[in-house]
């Protein structure tokens, strides 16, 4: 007779402020197979775990149930709990009290006895649970880097200098990403080309990176320490190999468009390189804008390169790598300040957005770093900085805060200052968040130093007047509402995920969030893990961050990946497909349901009536299974079980809820 | 044939009181009776507001009324998990609650007979079956000769007939004797045993006008009694008396088996329609702590019936499977008890959906070199 | 026995999207009704039919089946597997007399909280309105 | 669809004749060890018959009763090496084909003869008709519509879709959607009208199981029904188990019934089996374009799905 | 004109039957120019603006429900030239949706079922509808050549944004394009969707004094000859209060305030003398004299 130990966990007044977990413990003892049943406080914690391994060295427990938490939070928790008794840590199962039940309800009297039913179901569930053991799998020695940011290049150098070989893939013709169009980094006014550009010419270089720009990802499959990816190298019009990146091509091309690096303010070519210091020094063919390829006629990029590197009839390929760990560093895209109709961006020229303003006080810039108005390229004497712009903004933008617009348009405001000494610099903010490392002082410094005027309002609206702009606000310290005249406004605007993340994270079976961030495994334990394990996640792909947060998740990201790699083997779930061989009757329709081609025959000689007889039935794969247990249902047999889940587990749950007890603790 | 029963009483009951009888003693008994179910016969426990289902036209029903006293699905006990005085649990363990008084109505002498010989499996020798004995002693069997007997009918090829008496509390006799009872027309009720007497003596035979024998009608009764008795079988006169238990015993290792049982479907049909077969097996059903055992029909034609823990199988072929329950039929029993396990009612013939059945046996078997 | 009490909805969730999506609605803290008890399973794919005929069977007054949208699957196909299996069931549980509100399917993904909580709302009310579900006799 | 059938004794007693020198050729030349087919039974009904020497092979009848559909027992044999011949008409043909699709025995082993088929006669109804009848029936081929087998009614695969050899001229085949009026029928009650329905006709079941015995997609080593842990289908023969029983089996042959009909016949107590094959069969077609697999496909049709499937979440 | 008649359920609301007949008046005119039918709701009620929306959320409901309820068996889209009656029965449109406490007490207290509630639209959708442009793509008799004009959308067409879905609300267009359409010159104006004070002008006349004057103000400064609009009040108050503004602005406007269906039932051909636009207070027939379009 199997012996099941039952912790209730009250997870402080989570759990027992909504359920009676005293009554709940009562009724659960009288269930069947159950000998211990016990309250905790906090059953994760360290007494909590204590008592576990206590109950089941004291009372021979050889099932434990617990209830609490989601099982997605602490169930490896409680698994490592289990198996440091001395049990088989499968042996384990756990009830989820609180998210499914105490946080979503609000009558004890109801929320009571379904947290009974789910226990119930539990144990049930528990009586059935079988000792299982972890397999292992080859881990393919490569890393993958998806996007080569800051995030992206901090990552793929760290585990390149940890001895691993790493693929770093960025889509745009060159890495360096939103920081590479930056001009100097808050708060030590450092110059962001400065630092980043060493870092990228050693990603470049690195003898254990490869580079793949102007390239996207295709397709992920497999599974952690084998995952097989495609990438789709885009048909760049430039053979690699024999370019020089003289930089004669671009010159001569007779296209002008607006620069994407820019963000408009400047002109670049169709056949290009974003910026000067781009890595790889290769420039791009763009082809939507190529003269040739709109009419057919022109090549005179190709009549001046040396090098005969130019290639009109590249074409896009598609190439496989082998990875054992993936990191995301896919960046963001910025709000589309036009949603706001009352600031008037495109309709009046001097209202540009941040990311423009960079542009424009950049030295390498369109302007060489001198600040000008867009609309007749003279100097501003006054600029007003609006902050939260779509952010913290639910009927317009996104709720929550993008924490870097503060810093950085302080830091604008700073640079305004410093170039145009007769200037006045307005930041119209509702609060100033400076929770960094030398932030507040900065701030301070803007204000006290630098004479920057901060006014607390956010704009109704920006209108021009006498060839001025008015902004339009209430001061609310004051409490009254002005109008403020400056030459140029610049918008700060919220950072958003990427418009195509749903897709990439689809790609890679990882989830996203409302707004199309990547999910983290939790929150705070698990910060740069995703639920699909071997991929990680750095920078503000996974949410609004500045700089340095980004370049420590980087890190971070990459000494989870380097941990990862640095095993030759690891251990596989065992909660895959298995197949009784005895009910199995080998018609293999499982096999074409699989998701993993994990499923073969095999042919098997048994004893029947005395002959030795041979037959054919299915065959799971351990190493490609995934546990999904398509296969179960197309198993008329009942042949195909998945461990952890199988039928029997299932039905005893279906069966214990709606069985004879059910009334048991609400009939009282 | 063994010596005539003798009556404990006889009244008559018009055909057309039949109804008023059944509905009268659905109040306090459960009653089973033969009815059409979408055209095909059953026996089946049937409440007051479905008497007038009752059909006593066929010979056969699909099923034989052996589930009014081995129910195919019985509670035998239901069980709670309780907390003890301690903190710790312990079962509440209560037995099945008790039925009704029973009346199964509209018997044919055949099966009848079958509860009289099932009866002696479970309540002779060393061990009875308390919970199979409550039945019975609550069990009124009213038994109805048979007027014209099927064309599977071979009763007669062992010591039944279709005016036997054996295992019926009371039995109907047509008052026109053999032939269909015409509208109008009345049955001869006679009490065999006590409980038939009593039966017939019960306010429920009052209220359906069960009267009396008319006077100078004994001669004629007796007259009919004999000619139902004397009636002979179509199956039964082809197939003779059943006389082959001693020639089996030396057939246990013939072919025959192999052959005869190459085409049987492993089906229950025989097994669930016969009346004489009585395994079972014993099953749980429950949850969180309560919940009933009970025992429900086996057959032995079940590749799992004999399978053990272990994946031993005593039985592993259709070949043992069919011996057995032929042997057990013909052979194993005859020598238990001194009779055959089968009495004739031909279900067997006209229900197996590959015409492997008993008599079919019997005659092979008479035919095969020892 | 369901009579006396609130209808039961017997919900299984897929570990990866639908079972996080209701781990969302609780961690914002979304206040639903009482009736669904959640099973988790890996995915909408091994919820077997059999599992569904036997929720009924046993009583239950709505079963639940949530999984990932259609191409986001976790395992990349199971969702669609079971929609096929599931669509097909669903016209033939109303064949065999069960009421159509009594059986849904719905994809909701880790972040979908919201949505969750929605369908739950939303079938424990269509599941209300319909009544106990008829049970068969049995022996329990 | 209904058909016009016409039965032709004549050219059954010629098949007969052809089937016999055939199946005796097969078991003296050593081709085969057995051969399945069918014999006269003890009361003139053609029983399954499974001959093993040309002498034996002289009792194989071939008649307007042959309806037992045969291609089950090839389980009973799946162990040996031996070699089995077996007779097929178009629908035996289907459950072979089924059988061979579950790779329930290796095609190899397999000489299939198969016999183009001019309409069954339900046996139970033959039976039942007074002689004269009877023989204008059987010998005379002047049956009523009534008298044939269901699914004769539906029939559109007469001829055998496998076969190494063919006994006598292909029969013409009538193709068309496959209908399902009584199916339409139970559509059109209420949900509690059905639920009753089925109550009414499903609780009759004594758990026999000749149906599933006897039915061609149900060939599992074990029947998950039989097994006890899990306990998928429960051991009291009550009304809640009863239909539970007809609900899962039905829907675990759904896309794999070759609407023979022979679990409604085999029934002992009548219970109407096909209302829920062809309920599943219909629906399959209708949602999923799937036909009746006369030949099934090398994927089942709830094996697969396509991106097109109806939106489940939509359907409510 | 093309094709068959369009029919139109039409809400007038009080004030178009009252204060703003010449509202009525253009309204009718243009759709009768362009073949467009618009039915009278039949036994309309008034749609609970300002005091009882202020005062009692379920009357604030109810009333604008019943319009709905008596609109809904003629199956019509309904038009509400008035800008606060379109607010208010937007309001309880999507209301219906989110409160079905509100539905069962009206249904309750009125006896009836609420059925989907029509597409309501206000006049600047009207005017975009395929009937209307037809027509003024067929041809303008009077085109509004030379003619600057500032659209004034005030605040209700396009406020709140998830009870109206209509236009950006900061920088909204459409009245902006139909000018265009009708051959005016419209005039880009920061104070395109302040507020004029609406029904403050009973109680705190100084405030909207003030707002209104800005407005017409702004406008002036913008380089525009006149105001369109497309509410009653925005009228009134804009139209009745550049007298006293200007006193308190120091600067005198006279700028002429039209129902934007006045300047397209102009464009379209209908004599100025069927307008009643001598109901305006500030003149508004002198401009168009001088434009040669009266």
């Amino acid at each position: 007779m199997k012996r099941v130990g039952v912790f209730l966990c009250w997870c402080g007044s989570n759990i027992a402020g909504t359920v009676d977990v005293g009554k709940v413990a009562e009724q659960a003892r009288r269930l069947p197979g159950v000998v211990h049943v016990e309250e905790n406080k906090y059953t994760c914690s360290e007494p909590g775990q204590a008592a576990i391994v206590k109950a089941i060295k004291d009372q021979r427990l050889d099932r434990v149930v617990v209830a609490s938490c989601s099982p997605r939070l602490h169930e490896a928790t409680f698994r490592r709990t289990v198996e440091s008794a001395g049990l088989n840590p499968y042996f384990f199962e756990m009830a989820n009290v609180r998210e499914h039940c105490s946080w979503i309800h609000t009558d004890k009297e109801t929320a009571t006895p379904k947290a009974f039913d789910l226990v119930r179901m539990a144990v049930a569930k528990a009586l059935r649970n079988e000792a299982l053991t972890r397999g292992s799998i080859t881990i393919e020695k490569r890393a993958l880097v998806i996007g080569a940011g800051i995030a992206g290049i901090q990552a793929a150098l760290d585990i390149a200098d940890a001895g691993h070989e790493v693929i770093l893939l960025e889509r745009e013709p060159t890495i360096g990403g939103r920081m590479a169009q930056l001009d100097k980094t808050f708060p030590t006014l450092d110059c962001s080309q400065c630092i980043l550009t060493p870092k990228m010419v050693d990603a470049a270089k690195h003898p254990n990176i490869t580079l793949y720009t102007w390239s996207e990802l295709e397709k992920v499959a497999g599974y952690i320490g084998n995952f097989t990816v495609t990438i789709r190298r885009k048909a760049r019009g430039v053979d690699e190999t024999l370019c020089t990146g003289c930089g004669v091509c671009q010159s001569k091309c007779p296209v002008k468009v607006p620069s994407e690096f820019d963000e408009g303010m400047g002109m670049r070519k169709a056949i290009y390189s974003p910026f000067p210091q781009a890595v790889p020094n290769r420039p791009v063919m763009d082809r939507a804008n190529c003269t040739f390829f709109k009419t057919g006629k022109c090549k005179i990029c190709e009549r001046f390169c040396e090098a005969k590197a130019i290639r009109f009839d590249q074409e896009d390929s598609l190439i496989e790598v082998k990875v054992g760990a993936i990191v995301t560093a896919t960046g963001f895209d910025l709000f589309k300040v036009e949603k706001y109709g009352e600031y008037g961006y495109g309709l009046y020229p001097d209202v540009i957005n941040s990311l423009q303003f960079e542009r424009l006080v950049n030295a390498s810039g369109p302007t060489d770093g001198k600040i000008k108005k867009p609309s007749d390229h003279e100097i501003p004497k006054s600029v007003a900085f609006v902050l939260c712009v779509g952010s913290r903004d639910e009927q317009k933008g996104t709720t929550y805060c993008s924490r870097a617009c503060c810093m950085y348009s302080i830091k604008h405001a700073i640079q305004f200052r410093d170039k145009v000494k007769d200037g006045r610099a307005y930041v119209f903010y509702m609060d100033i968040r400076t929770p960094g490392k030398s932030y507040e002082e900065f701030y301070k410094r803007a204000a006290v130093d630098y004479g920057v005027e901060f006014i607390r309002g956010r704009p109704s609206k920006i209108f021009s007047r006498n060839g001025k702009l008015v902004l339009k606000a209430e001061d609310t310290l004051l409490g009254r509402p002005i109008e403020v005249e400056v030459e140029m406004v610049v918008l700060a605007p919220a950072m958003l995920a990427r418009n195509d993340a749903a897709k990439i994270a689809q790609t890679m079976s990882i989830s996203y969030d409302g707004y199309g961030f990547l999910n983290e495994a939790h929150p705070k334990l698990r910060p740069v893990e995703t639920n699909t394990a071997g991929i990680f996640l750095a920078g503000v792909c996974q949410g609004p961050k500045d700089i340095p947060d980004t370049v420590a998740q980087a890190s971070a990201a990459a000494s989870k990946v380097i941990g990862l790699l640095s095993h030759e083997q690891m251990a596989t779930e065992p909660m895959i497909a298995r197949v009784s061989e005895a009910l199995c009757s080998g018609c293999l329709w499982c096999k074409p349901i699989c998701p993993y081609q994990a499923i073969e025959a095999k042919t098997i000689t048994e004893k029947i009536q005395g002959k030795v007889v041979s037959r054919e039935v299915a065959a799971v794969n351990s190493g490609l299974c995934q546990g999904c247990g398509a296969c179960t249902v197309a198993c008329r047999d009942g042949a195909m079980n998945i461990s952890g889940f199988t039928n029997d587990q299932l039905l005893a749950e279906v069966d214990e809820l709606l069985g004879a007890s059910r009334p048991a603790c609400a009939a009282e | 044939m063994a010596q005539s029963p003798v009556p404990k009483a006889t009244r008559l009951v018009k055909k057309a009181g039949l109804g008023a009888w059944l509905t009268a003693l659905a109040a306090d008994n459960n009653v089973m009776a033969p009815v059409t179910v979408d055209g095909k016969p059953l026996f089946r426990w049937i409440g007051a507001g479905e008497v007038g289902q009752l059909d006593l036209a066929a010979v056969h029903t699909v099923n034989s009324p052996k589930g009014g006293v081995m129910p195919q699905t019985e509670p035998m006990l239901t069980y709670s998990a309780v907390q003890d005085g301690s903190g710790g649990k312990t079962l509440d363990i209560k037995p099945a609650a008790e039925d009704r008084p029973a009346v199964l109505f509209g018997v044919r002498p055949c099966d009848a007979a079958a509860i009289d010989l099932v009866g002696k499996v479970y309540l002779t020798g060393e061990f009875t079956d308390e919970q199979y004995q409550a039945r019975r002693d609550r069990t009124t069997v009213v038994a109805i000769a048979c007027a014209a007997p099927a064309k599977a009918c071979f009763c007669t090829s062992f010591d039944l007939s279709p005016g036997a008496v054996r295992g019926a509390d009371v039995v109907l006799y047509g008052r026109s004797g053999p032939g269909s009872v015409a509208e109008g027309d009345a049955y001869y009720a006679i009490a065999y045993t006590e409980r038939g007497e009593a039966f017939l003596g019960g306010a429920a035979a009052k209220a359906a006008g069960v009267s009396d024998l008319p006077a100078g009608e004994a001669d004629k009764l007796e007259k009919i009694v004999a000619a139902f008795r004397g009636l002979a079988t179509p199956l039964g006169k082809k197939l003779g008396k059943v006389d082959v238990a001693d020639k089996l015993e030396s057939l246990f290792e013939s072919a025959y088996w192999e052959k005869v049982s190459s085409r049987c479907l492993s089906c229950a049909t025989c097994t669930f329609v016969c009346p004489t077969c009585y395994c079972f097996g014993v099953a749980d059903t429950g949850a969180g702590g309560q919940g009933v055992r009970f025992r429900y029909w086996d057959f032995c034609k079940s590749p799992q019936f004999m399978l053990m823990a272990g994946g031993h199988d005593p039985r592993p072929a259709k070949k043992n499977r069919t011996r057995q329950r032929f042997l057990h039929k013909l052979n194993y029993h005859h020598n238990r008890c001194g009779e055959y396990l089968c009495v004739g009612c031909g279900r067997c013939v006209e229900s197996c959906p590959v015409g492997l059945h008993l008599p079919l046996v019997v005659s092979d078997v008479r035919g095969l070199q020892p | 026995m369901a009579t006396s009490q609130e209808p039961v909805i017997v919900g299984f969730l897929c570990n990866w999207c639908s079972y996080a999506g209701a781990d969302s609605a609780g961690t914002g803290r979304m206040v639903q009704p009482t009736n669904v008890r959640i099973i988790r399973v890996p995915c909408s794919g091994r919820v077997n039919p059999r599992f569904i005929l036997r929720a009924f069977q046993r009583g239950a007054d709505g079963v639940l089946v949530s999984g990932c949208h259609p191409n986001d699957c976790h395992y990349s196909t199971g969702n669609f597997f079971a929609r096929r299996r599931l669509l097909l069931l669903k016209r033939y549980l109303e064949y065999l007399g069960i009421e159509p509100a009594r059986f849904e399917t719905h994809w909701v993904s880790a972040s979908e909280g919201q949505k969750w909580a929605e369908v739950v709302r939303s079938m424990a009310e269509r599941v209300k309105a319909l009544g106990p579900s008829p049970k068969l006799p049995s022996l329990l | 669809m209904p058909k016009s059938l016409a039965l032709d004794p004549k050219k059954m007693k010629e098949a007969e004749a052809a089937l016999r020198t055939q199946a005796a050729k097969l078991l003296s030349e050593g081709t085969v060890t057995v051969f399945l087919g069918h014999e006269e039974g003890w009361d003139g009904l053609p029983v399954p018959f499974f001959a093993t020497t040309p002498e034996e092979a002289k009792r194989l009848v071939w008649n307007p009763l042959v309806a037992f559909n045969l291609a089950k027992y090839l389980l009973d044999r799946l162990t040996g090496e031996e070699k089995v011949g077996i007779v097929v008409n178009g629908c035996g043909s289907l459950a072979l084909d089924r059988l061979l699709k579950d790779r329930r025995f290796p095609r190899e082993r397999l000489f299939v003869v198969g016999i183009p088929c001019t309409g069954l006669l339900d046996p139970d109804k033959v039976l039942a008709l007074p002689d004269e009848a009877r023989q204008a029936a059987l010998e005379g081929g002047k049956a009523e519509p009534g008298l044939f087998l269901k699914r004769c009614g539906w029939c559109d695969a007469p001829n055998p879709v496998v076969a190494d050899v063919v006994l006598g001229e292909k029969v013409p085949e009538e193709a068309g959607p496959q209908q399902y009026p009584r199916v339409e029928e139970i559509e059109k009650m209420s949900p509690a009208e059905r639920a009753a329905h089925f109550k009414t006709l499903y609780e009759k079941c004594i758990r026999c199981f000749a149906c599933r015995n006897v039915c061609p997609a149900c060939s599992c080593r074990e029947c998950s029904l039989d097994q006890w842990e899990p306990l998928w289908l429960g051991k009291a023969t009550v009304p809640s188990e009863q239909l539970m029983y007809h609900f899962i089996r039905a829907f675990d042959v759904a896309g794999r019934c070759i609407r023979c009909g022979e679990c409604e016949r085999v029934c002992s107590v009548g219970v109407p089996l096909m209302e829920l094959n062809d309920k599943l069969m219909k629906d399959i077609t209708e949602l999923f374009g799937v036909q009746r697999p006369h030949v099934p496909a090398d994927v089942e049709p709830l094996g697969q799905w396509t991106e097109g499937d109806a939106d489940l979440e939509a359907a409510h | 004109m093309s094709g068959q008649s369009v029919r139109y359920s039409y809400y007038p609301g009080c004030s178009l039957h009252s204060t703003a007949r010449e509202y009525n008046v253009s309204v009718r005119a243009v759709a009768q120019a362009a073949g467009v039918e618009l039915v009278e709701v039949p036994d309309w009620n008034c749609c609970g603006a300002t005091s009882a929306h202020a005062t009692d959320p379920f009357l604030a409901f109810a009333l604008p429900a019943r319009v709905l309820l008596q609109a809904e068996e003629s199956g019509l889209d309904i038009l509400a030239p008035c800008a606060a009656c379109y607010g208010r029965l937007m309001t309880a449109k999507e209301e219906a949706h989110r409160r079905p406490d509100l539905v069962a007490r009206f249904e309750k207290a009125i006896g009836r079922k609420l059925g989907p509630a029509p597409r309501i639209l206000n006049v600047l959708e009207f005017l975009a509808e395929p009937k209307v442009t037809e027509t003024i793509a067929a041809g303008l008799k009077r085109p509004l050549t030379d003619l600057k004009v500032a659209p004034y959308y005030g605040c209700l067409l396009v406020r709140p944004s998830k009870v109206t879905h209509f236009d950006d609300a900061e920088r909204p267009t459409s009245m902006d394009k139909i000018l265009a359409s009708v051959g005016a010159t419209p005039v880009d104006f920061p104070g395109k969707t302040e507020c004029c004070g609406a029904s403050l002008g009973i109680s705190r006349v100084d405030l909207v004094v003030e707002l209104s004057g800005r407005i017409v103000q702004q406008a002036k400064h913008a380089g525009a000859e006149a105001i369109a609009v497309a509410c009653p009040l925005c009228q009134t108050n804009l139209d009745g209060r550049q007298g006293t503004a200007a006193a308190k602005l120091g600067e005198a406007f006279g700028l002429p305030i039209y129902y934007i269906t006045e300047l397209v039932a102009l464009a379209l051909g209908v004599a100025p003398g069927r307008l009643g636009l001598g109901k305006h207070l500030t003149n508004s027939l002198a401009l168009l004299r001088q434009k040669k379009l009266a």
